[in-house]
């Protein structure tokens, strides 16, 4: 087991795909000089410009031409720097990635990985700081996943480069710096939510930075006689029902957290879920549906703290 | 005329004449089949959904394809069926699927408007104009590194080089000197719009040679000038000097959508357009040669009526491949 | 009262705004020949080219453009043709267009109205059949509308077209030809839901053309003794939130139903919601998360048709 | 050099001295501010987030605003604050948004990366690369539909030449013959990469010509020759005659963000661009007039001063702000 970052666990994961199999390349903007967070450091020296390429700014371009790769025999790694550029790439990744495996009748495959960095990244304003998971979890055809820390980021990464299908990897923006254990052989399934802390009293479920804030709601909870399940869901699309869904019944009361934008958000899926399933009280926890602003006031507007999940859990069994 | 270039002419000719038995066989069997343009949909007829015919346009398909090998790798447009058939696509496949049958190319899931046959090379028609062109840009990008020899035939409308890929696909295509062919196919028409009122500068050959991609216009109605400039252009590319652009300047004879009247058209214009249809002046070249093409027309039609018969026999692919070939990860969970 | 279709009932709306207001402008592609559907049919000619745009195919410019007039004084409408080509304009929807006056502090608007098309179209298959509308629902900034009806194409493209915030006009492309009276002076005001069959065993909320199927399961359900009341959303942001819980707060049971995917789809949020503030049961039917097929079996498979409604509505309340 | 001409040039001095001073104050105000190549937020600066620097690029933006008048528009970039004070806007304001307080030109709201100025006719900084581009067209497009006279400069970067909105807002220009002069401010970098590597072709130049947009090339350190050449372009611009491009070519001195080290660059380079610094030219030719530029310094360092002594005693928005400006169909549904 070794100790690293968020970022280097990708990195590390990403080396070990490109050392096994020659079909992973990684191409992007800046990715030649290691990524402006470090999350392609030393790659192009091991693997050459050939394998590491560096892209125009041209998000359609990269998009699209990973898919073209993937469709002739390549596992592209597609680096979009943060979600928002991505939307520059929109077309290519629901019209292009998500659909073209069925809209052909299966003849091909898209083995892509793109990763779109979320989340709200301080002092970075509206146009750096979204969080755009549900849309893709709306898409037929794309897996979604979100992890949470520098051992899942490995893990994760490690089964989205495996799993054969268009993988939106969403990694959290604040969580580069993050440091873990990260066991490098450690192996994860895709669509595998994860307790990451027992508790009797209220189910919590979340992803991505958010959980950590979640964490520490329940730790808050706590003090307060309040036993808080805590589910970290890890992949979004295909989610985990049976581990949701179990801990929600076993609890009899459910809460969603995420720092997105709660209208709309995929807290609403996963709420109107366990709402239709089980029939017991259940509430979320996201963002007011404004954009993300520079000024320090502005921005906490914008985050989701653990008091607000504190407030709710308080709602949902009195404490 | 020497005799290498009459059997050319000849092959050429009969791949022109099996996309126009194939378009005419479509258009037939689609009347009444959209809502647009003031139509609505009967219900009847066997080719439904939108349904964008090459009619008039078969000598760039025919003269481009006939430079690429089978594992070379062709990305197409909304109006893909020549390209398709000039690939080398199964002409029986081809129309089941646009009679949306579970014996089509894509076994009834994408219909005319995303034809695709991988066993060729052909990845496919594209509903999104000018979406072709990065994913082909990314296959020639993947030949490049797999060292594999392949070529990527890269067709786009004269609509296209007004989106945003096209730049960024043929700026990529040089910085990365990769093997591909980029094939403006100028029909003069984008929808109901006559593309040079939305089209600023000299057009696709102007724009690529501002990239430093060489480029070649030809008459895209005569389908030897058209595969003279592919073959040279190939030529180049195979050899490793990187992406080359063919603007081919033809004609949209049908509508845009077979339901479409077109009455935005001065018919004069139509009639002047017919007058250099490429079939008949590929015939008229070969009739000067000796060569009627009755025979290879009458046998172009014979294989599209079968194909047309064995698609009407077809069966439907079933409900459930409504849930098949989506992603493996989360098969299963479809709410 | 006169009657027209659909299509019509937009183009005279727009037609009347354009003659009340000079700043009023239209742009697409092939808008000047009246639009393929003819949802602009004789405007070219009444307004001129200067009025109603002919564009390239460039949809990013497009939407980019309208964003700049809507900011120097203009109120452009922009068309998308079918909400599927709309991705390729999306950094321009949702970074520029929904975030211009938030980021700059107010400082200007963008009043706008995208005309984006969503629906299942007669064998179009996976990239013209697409329903979007939880998309722009999770996006702060952007107001959605989707009429269900001739009338309210009228009367919501003229509300849309008034309230000087950017808009995400989803018209139905079934609907095009759909025919019925409408009322040129009929107001609406958006965000404002309507009961169009009342009921009290069931609140169903639906919105644009699921409406009619929901209108139908309706219809069944009262032959099996099942009192239906039947909530048309017409405008998904902000969406009438008292109307919606009143009515299910009377009957005491929810069902939303709606043509888009259900994962993730703005069923959700209604659904969530629903069972936050009422703790009432709840259901959602939505179309599976498949991609749209071409043949007609497949087509079918994405459908979201009366029946599936019924049983769902049964399963609420046994009947 | 004439009376006219110096007294230009010392105003154009006085301009670039100002931007100048601005930028060395955000960047002594920004230390430690985001996170990114290698560092991480300490939190005590006054500028926070990515702080993109335009030290060293002063000339295009005094040269090209110079030409402006108060009711013509501009769009900018990520590193907007030269194009923004160039404009007129009034830097104590501008200090204001960078330190994210509520007196500024955006109440806080934006930051460095939307600094705006609507007042001036600025329409706004943008995070994401070439997005400008079309809403310059747009705003171009609405001056002339209301006859205004209005024209529209339109900044972007030498990276964003490589993006599909370059191309679709140039051709909508050139089709519409609108009233914008695009400026490429080519700085030779994108990010870490030097842009050359990954853009074929000419550059923007070329690809404006291949659409019939006339362009004209010019050193981007020498502010004389940035104005004339764009009080040429926009004369033409202002007589009806359509869109313009200018490629003004410079060189980025500082690191991509404030934060960037830059240690991709050979530190030859940076020396010999240093070398070639605007205002070190511009001051040596007014030194050769008899014009000492110390007291222009002075004075624009002192004008920075007090604003950024302004910004620090500024509040920062009330919370409540949060929630204003967004949208008033639906205001106050935030869930
Ligand atoms: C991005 C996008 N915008 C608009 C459309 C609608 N559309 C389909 S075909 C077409 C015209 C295309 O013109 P061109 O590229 O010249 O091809 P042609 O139809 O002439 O073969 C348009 C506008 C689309 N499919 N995709
Ligand atoms: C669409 C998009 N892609 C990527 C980025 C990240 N990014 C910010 S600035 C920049 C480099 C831009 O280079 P250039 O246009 O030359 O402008 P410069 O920074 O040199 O002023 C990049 C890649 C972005 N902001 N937007
Ligand atoms: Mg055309
Ligand atoms: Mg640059």
């Amino acid at each position: 087991m070794a100790v690293m970052s968020y970022a280097q666990a990708a990195c590390n994961a990403l080396a070990s795909a490109m050392r096994a199999d020659p079909a992973v390349v990684a191409l992007g903007e800046d990715i030649g000089r290691g990524g402006i967070f470090g999350q392609y450091a030393g790659l192009q020296q091991e693997f050459g410009p050939e394998r590491v390429i560096d892209a125009p700014i041209s998000e359609a371009a990269i998009m699209g031409a990973a898919v073209g790769m993937a469709l002739t025999g390549m596992k592209p790694v597609v680096e979009m720097r943060v979600a928002d550029f991505a939307l520059c790439a929109i077309d290519e990744i629901v019209n292009q990635a998500a659909k073209n495996r069925y809209m052909f009748g299966g003849q091909g495959r898209v083995p892509l990985v793109a990763r779109l960095p979320i989340g709200i990244w301080a002092a970075s304003a509206a146009q750096h700081s979204q969080s755009f998971e549900a849309w893709f979890a709306h898409i037929p055809g794309l897996v979604v996943v979100a992890p949470a820390t520098p051992a899942d980021n490995h893990a994760l990464l490690t089964a989205a480069l495996a799993c054969g299908d268009p993988v939106i990897y969403m990694e959290h923006k604040m969580l580069w710096g993050m440091t873990g254990e990260v066991d490098t052989t450690a192996t994860a399934k895709l669509g595998k939510a994860e307790i990451v802390r027992p508790g009797h009293d209220v189910t919590l479920v979340s992803w991505s930075k958010q959980v950590h804030v979640a964490l520490e709601a329940a730790q808050l909870a706590e003090a307060k006689g309040l036993s808080v399940e805590v589910i970290d869901l890890r992949t979004l699309w295909p989610w985990d029902r049976a581990t949701v869904l179990g801990s929600a019944a076993r609890t009899g009361r459910a809460l969603v957290t995420h720092e997105a934008v709660q209208a709309a958000g995929f807290g609403a899926e996963i709420a109107a879920t366990i709402a239709e399933e089980l029939g017991i009280p259940v509430k979320r926890v996201g963002a007011p549906r404004i954009p993300v602003g520079y000024a320090p006031t502005l921005e906490a507007a914008a985050h989701v703290p653990a008091a607000r999940i504190l407030d709710a859990l308080c709602k949902l069994k009195p404490c | 005329m020497n005799n290498d270039k009459a059997d050319r002419l000849l092959t050429l000719y009969r791949t022109m004449a099996r996309i126009r038995a194939f378009e005419n066989a479509a258009e037939e069997a689609s009347r009444g089949c959209v809502a647009a343009f003031g139509s609505s949909v009967t219900g009847t007829a066997s080719v439904r959904g939108p349904l964008h015919l090459s009619t008039g346009q078969e000598a760039v398909a025919a003269g481009v394809c006939a430079c690429l090998d089978k594992s070379d790798y062709l990305t197409s447009t909304h109006r893909g069926h020549g390209h398709t058939l000039a690939k080398g696509a199964d002409t029986t496949a081809m129309m089941g699927e646009l009679f949306g049958r579970a014996t089509g190319t894509n076994h009834g899931k994408g219909g005319s408007m995303h034809i695709a046959d991988f066993s060729v090379g052909m990845l496919g028609a594209n509903g999104v104009v000018a979406a072709g062109i990065p994913i082909a840009v990314g296959a020639a990008h993947s030949a490049k590194i797999r060292g594999s020899g392949q070529i990527v035939a890269c067709f786009f409308g004269d609509g296209a080089i007004n989106r945003g890929p096209f730049l960024e696909g043929l700026n990529w295509a040089k910085v990365y000197e990769l093997p591909v062919l980029f094939v403006c196919e100028d029909n003069r028409y984008s929808a109901t719009t006559a593309t040079q009122t939305m089209t600023a500068g000299a057009g696709a050959a102007a724009r690529a040679e501002s990239l430093g991609i060489p480029a070649v216009s030809v008459d895209g109605n005569d389908v030897l000038a058209v595969h003279e400039a592919a073959v040279q252009l190939v030529a180049e590319i195979r050899a490793g000097f990187g992406p080359r652009l063919l603007h081919a300047v033809t004609y949209r004879v049908k509508g845009h959508v077979s339901v479409d009247p077109a009455a935005y058209r001065d018919p004069g214009e139509v009639e002047a357009a017919l007058a250099s249809d490429p079939l008949r002046l590929a015939a008229t070249r070969l009739a000067a040669l000796g060569i009627d093409v009755a025979a290879i027309d009458a046998e172009a039609k014979a294989e599209i009526d079968a194909a047309v018969a064995a698609a009407l026999a077809a069966p439907y692919p079933p409900p459930e491949a409504a849930f098949t070939d989506i992603q493996d990860t989360g098969a299963g969970q479809w709410q």
